[in-house]
C-alpha cells in the first residue's frame, strides 16, 4: 500500500477526528469528504455512532420525507453536519449563492440548501471548504446564506465549530466571532496561510502540525470507507481510491 | 377520479403553460419522460419549485425557455454540481431566482397541506434571503417571554404536482416509498400528475406493507405509465443515475448551442427515451 | 440506541411518576400489557395525552388512579362509547381535563417534532375549548389584509410516547404501518418506549416495503416483546377488539368496587393477560 | 323481507339522501348510521364517490395518520361530514362536552373529538342526533364545542347543512343562524315536535313528511349495506341487521 497519503484521505481523517463521542452526525448533498469523514468515525467508535447520508439508500434511516433530517435537527437529535460555502467569510458567515450583485450574480452557486436552518440548530457544524484561496477565503461574503453568529435573543443552540481547508484547520471562537488557527496540514506553512486567506483570524502562540493518519487508520480509509462512500459517491471514490 | 392516460404526451397537455409546479430533487422522483414532453410541446412562463432543490429536469427546463421562475433552495446535478443552463440562465438574467432553505420550503408546503396560511420556521434569520423574500416575515414568537424573533413563511400552493414514481395501480393509487416529500406535495398542490415505471398488480392500499408508502388516487388527478422514465437520472430503489449520459449532457449544455444539439438529438427524436 | 428489555415491566419502569405521556387511540396502537403493568406498579400523578383522544386505556390508568391530568379530544372506548371511570373521576372532580380538539393535538405534536414552538390552526374560533386553554393563543393572521383571526396551539412536548406495534426487529426500528400519529408521538417525545406483538425477522428499513411504515430506531429508547399486547383493544391489521371482554370491562367498571375486582382479576393476577 | 322499516334504517336512507352529488364524504369516529347513509349514497351513485370512515381499514383510504382527515378537510376535499352532540341547540352550536358548569360538569361526553374544526372546513356538515328529546335539543347548549355561525372575518368555509333525529329533518339557515322544520318523518306529527324541541325553530307552511326508502333501497341496506357496514360497526350491524 502507497504510504503517500492523498490530499482527499487527510482531510477526511482530519475532520473524522472532530466527530470522536458524537452520537449522530448527519451529511448533507455532495459531500463525498464530510460523508468518508463520518464513516471512519463511526467505524473508529466504541460506542453508540449514527451516520445518516443524504443520497444514501444504504447509510440513511429517514423514513419521513425530505423533512425529517431538518426536524430531527431541529428535535436536538443531531450532534454534527458540515457545510461549505462558495465564500465563507472571517465571521463564519457562508455564501452558498453566488458572488456580485444578487440577484444578479456574476458567478452564481447551486444554492443555499439547509444552511440557513441546520447551521443554527446543529450543535457542531463543521465547515469544510477544499480551496483555500483568498477568492473562497473573503474578509466579507456577498451573500449570506447563513450568519455565523446570531443576537442573544436568537434561539441558536448550533453553529460553527471549525474550517477545514486543504492547508489547515481553524477553530472558530463564538465569543469574538472570529477564526484561531489549529494546525497546519504537513507541507503547509504559516506564511502561505496568511497569504492565501481573504480574512484575518488569530494565530496561536506555536504552531501545530495537522496530525496525519495512522498506517491501520489509512487502511482502514482506502477499504472499508472507500467502499461505503462509493455507494453515494461512485464516481469520487473510483477517482481518489481507485475502487 | 384519476385518468388513466395512453401518453405522456397527454398527460402533459394538463399543465397549462404559467402553471405553478412542484418538482422533485435528483434523489427522489423526477419524470424525465413528462419534462421532455414539456419541452418537445414548447411549454412557456412555468414558475418550478424544487422541493427542497431541483436537478437535471429544472435545468433541461430552463435550458429550453420554459421557465420564467424558479424558487428552490438549490439546483444541482447529482454528484455532478452546478446546472450549466440555470448558471447560464442567471448571468443573464432571463429567469427569476426565488431563493429559498430547504426546510423552508418544505414548511410553506406543509402549511399549504394544512391548510393554513403560514408556518413558523427555527433558523433562516439574519440571512440575506429573507431580504428578497416577501413572502416571509420576520415576527415575535408569541409564546415567547422575551422578545424572540421568527420567520413565519407563507403557505405554498402549487398548480400542479409532476412526479415519478416506481408503481402504481389500476385504481390510481402511487407508491413512493419513503420518498414522502411527494406525498406532501401531492397533498398540497391542485392537482397531482404521475408517470410510473410499472403496474402494480391489485391495489396498493390493500397490501398492509404497501400502504404506508403510497399517495392515495384521492390525490393524484392523472397517471401515465412511463418504463424507465426518470432516465438520466434514476431512480430511487430501482435504478441508478446514468453518469455517463449526464456527463454527456453536462458537457454539451455548456454553450447554448449545444444543449440545442442535446435536446434535438435527445427530446426531438423519436427516439428519445430509449 | 435502542434497550431491548425483557420483560414489559422493567420497560414500563423507565416511565417516572408523574411524566407526560402520550397515547394512541383504541384503533391505533395501544399498549395494553404496558398499561396493565404501570397499574400494577402503582404508577401516580401521570399527565396522559390521547392522540387524539384515548380508549380503555386511559380509564384504566384514570380508574387505577394514575392520572392526575388528562388532554384530550375524547375519551371513548372502541364502539361501546362512554368510558367509565373517566366519566366518573370528572364527576367527582378527581382528575384535571385539559379538553382539546384532534387537530390542535396533532398540530401541537407537529410543532414539537418541528422544533417551532407553535403552530397556526383553522377553525377552534368560538368554541369555549379556548376559553380554557392558556396554552392556545388568538392572534392575527399576519398574512391576511383584512383582521383575520387564528388559532395558534403550543407545542406539545410529551416526555414519553408508550405504543404498542405489530413488528419491531433487532435493531430497534419499529414498524407502524399506516399509523403514523405514532411517527409524529415518537418524532415529539423527548423518549419512545414500545411495546410489539412479533419479532421482524431482519431490519424493517432494509425492506423497500416495510421502511415506509417504520418508526427509525433513532427515536425509539426501549422496547419489550408484548404478544397479543393490544389485548383486549385490538390491533390494527394484526387482532379485532375483544368486545365480549370490553363488555366485561364496561359492565364491571360501572363501579369503583367493580372496577377493583376487575384489575385485581385482569391486572394483579398472575395469568392477567392470558 | 320486512317491510317493516326500522329507524335505524329509515335514518340510514334520509341521510343518504342528503349525500347526493357528493365527491368524498368522510365518517367521524362511532357513527354508524351517518357512515350506512354514506356507504348507501356511494352505492347509488352514478359518478366517482368516496367514503372515508374513521375506524375502518377496508373503506379508509388515509395513509398519513390521524392528521390527514383534518388536512384533508382543510384542503376542500371533503365535501360532507356528520356530528353529533350531546346538546344541540336553536343556532346549531353543539356541545360534545358535558352538561354543567365547565369544568365539572355533572354529565360528562366523550369530548369534542375534531368538531371544532371539522364544523368550520367541510362545506355539508350534517348534524345527527338520534335522541329528539328537550334534553338534547336545547334553548341554549351549556359548553360550546363548535358554534353553528361565525363572524365574518372568520375563515369558515363549512357549516351546518341540516339537523337530522329520529323525528324529523331540520334544515339550517345560515344568514338566520336558526333552523326550519324540513319534514317529519311517518308516525310522527308537528305537535309532538314543537313538543319535544327545546329551541324555536321556523315552520314552513305546509309540512312534509319524510319519504321513507323505496322497497330496492331497503333491500340494498339490509344486504350490502348492513354487510359493508359490519367491517367498523359489528355490534351495530348485528343488532340491526341480525348480521
Amino acid at each position: 500500500m502507497s504510504e503517500v497519503i492523498k490530499k482527499e484521505e487527510m482531510l477526511i481523517f482530519v475532520i473524522s477526528e472532530m466527530l470522536k463521542g458524537m452520537r449522530h452526525v448527519a451529511v448533507g448533498a455532495s459531500s463525498p469528504i464530510p460523508g468518508g469523514a463520518a464513516l471512519l468515525a463511526r467505524a473508529n467508535s466504541s460506542t453508540d455512532f449514527r451516520v445518516s447520508m443524504l443520497g444514501s439508500e444504504e447509510h440513511n434511516t429517514f423514513t419521513n420525507g425530505g423533512t425529517e433530517l431538518f426536524d430531527c435537527a431541529a428535535q436536538g437529535r443531531i450532534d454534527a453536519f458540515f457545510l461549505g460555502g462558495g465564500q465563507i467569510d472571517g465571521s463564519a458567515n457562508i455564501n452558498l449563492v453566488g458572488i456580485g450583485d444578487y440577484p444578479d450574480t456574476k458567478v452564481r452557486f447551486p444554492g443555499s440548501f439547509g444552511s440557513a436552518y441546520l447551521y443554527y440548530l446543529v450543535p457542531r457544524v463543521i465547515l469544510f471548504r477544499e480551496e483555500h484561496t483568498p477568492r473562497a477565503l473573503v474578509p466579507k461574503v456577498d451573500f449570506i446564506s447563513a450568519p455565523g453568529t446570531s443576537p442573544d435573543n436568537v434561539n441558536r443552540p448550533g453553529g460553527p465549530y471549525a474550517l477545514v481547508t486543504e492547508r489547515c484547520v481553524f477553530r472558530f471562537d463564538k465569543k469574538k466571532a472570529r477564526f484561531r488557527l489549529e494546525s497546519i496540514h504537513p507541507g503547509h506553512s504559516l506564511e502561505e496561510i496568511i497569504e492565501m486567506t481573504g480574512f484575518e483570524f488569530d494565530e496561536p502562540s506555536t504552531i501545530r502540525e495537522t496530525k496525519p493518519p495512522s498506517s491501520d487508520t489509512l487502511k482502514l480509509i482506502r477499504g472499508k470507507i472507500a467502499d461505503e462512500i462509493s455507494e453515494t459517491y461512485p464516481a469520487f471514490s473510483s477517482k481518489i481510491f481507485g475502487s | 377520479m384519476t385518468k388513466h392516460f395512453e401518453k405522456v404526451e397527454t398527460l402533459v397537455s394538463n399543465i397549462p403553460d404559467s402553471s405553478k409546479i412542484a418538482l422533485a430533487p435528483d434523489y427522489s422522483g423526477c419524470p424525465m419522460e413528462a419534462i421532455r414532453a414539456l419541452i418537445k410541446r414548447g411549454a412557456t412562463g412555468l414558475h418550478i419549485i424544487g422541493v427542497p432543490s431541483v436537478g437535471f429536469q429544472g435545468d433541461m427546463l430552463i435550458g429550453a425557455g420554459c421557465v420564467e421562475t424558479i424558487e428552490t433552495a438549490a439546483v444541482t446535478i447529482g454528484e455532478h454540481g452546478l446546472a450549466p443552463r440555470f448558471t447560464s440562465a442567471i448571468k443573464n438574467g432571463t429567469i427569476n431566482i426565488i431563493d429559498g432553505t430547504c426546510p423552508a420550503i418544505h414548511a410553506g408546503l406543509q402549511a399549504a397541506q394544512k391548510g393554513i396560511p403560514f408556518m413558523p420556521v427555527r433558523g433562516i434569520l439574519g440571512s440575506d434571503l429573507s431580504k428578497h423574500r416577501h413572502d416571509w416575515i420576520e415576527a415575535s414568537n408569541p409564546f415567547s417571554e422575551n422578545e424572540e424573533p421568527l420567520i413565519f413563511v407563507k403557505a405554498i400552493t402549487p398548480d400542479i404536482t409532476l412526479i415519478h414514481v416506481p408503481l402504481a395501480d389500476s385504481d390510481g393509487n402511487v407508491w413512493v416509498g419513503v420518498r414522502r416529500e411527494m406525498m406532501v406535495m401531492a397533498h398540497a398542490s391542485k392537482k397531482t400528475l404521475v408517470t410510473y415505471d410499472k403496474l402494480f398488480d391489485g391495489n396498493l392500499l390493500s397490501e398492509e406493507s404497501m400502504a404506508p408508502g403510497t399517495i392515495p388516487s384521492l390525490y393524484v388527478d392523472g397517471l401515465a405509465l412511463a418504463e424507465n422514465g426518470a432516465w438520466p437520472v434514476g431512480l430511487f430503489g430501482n435504478y441508478p443515475p446514468d453518469e455517463n449520459h449526464l456527463k454527456i449532457y453536462l458537457d454539451m449544455a455548456k454553450t447554448e448551442e449545444g444543449f440545442k444539439e442535446y435536446i434535438n438529438e435527445y427530446v426531438f427524436e423519436p427516439k428519445a427515451a430509449e
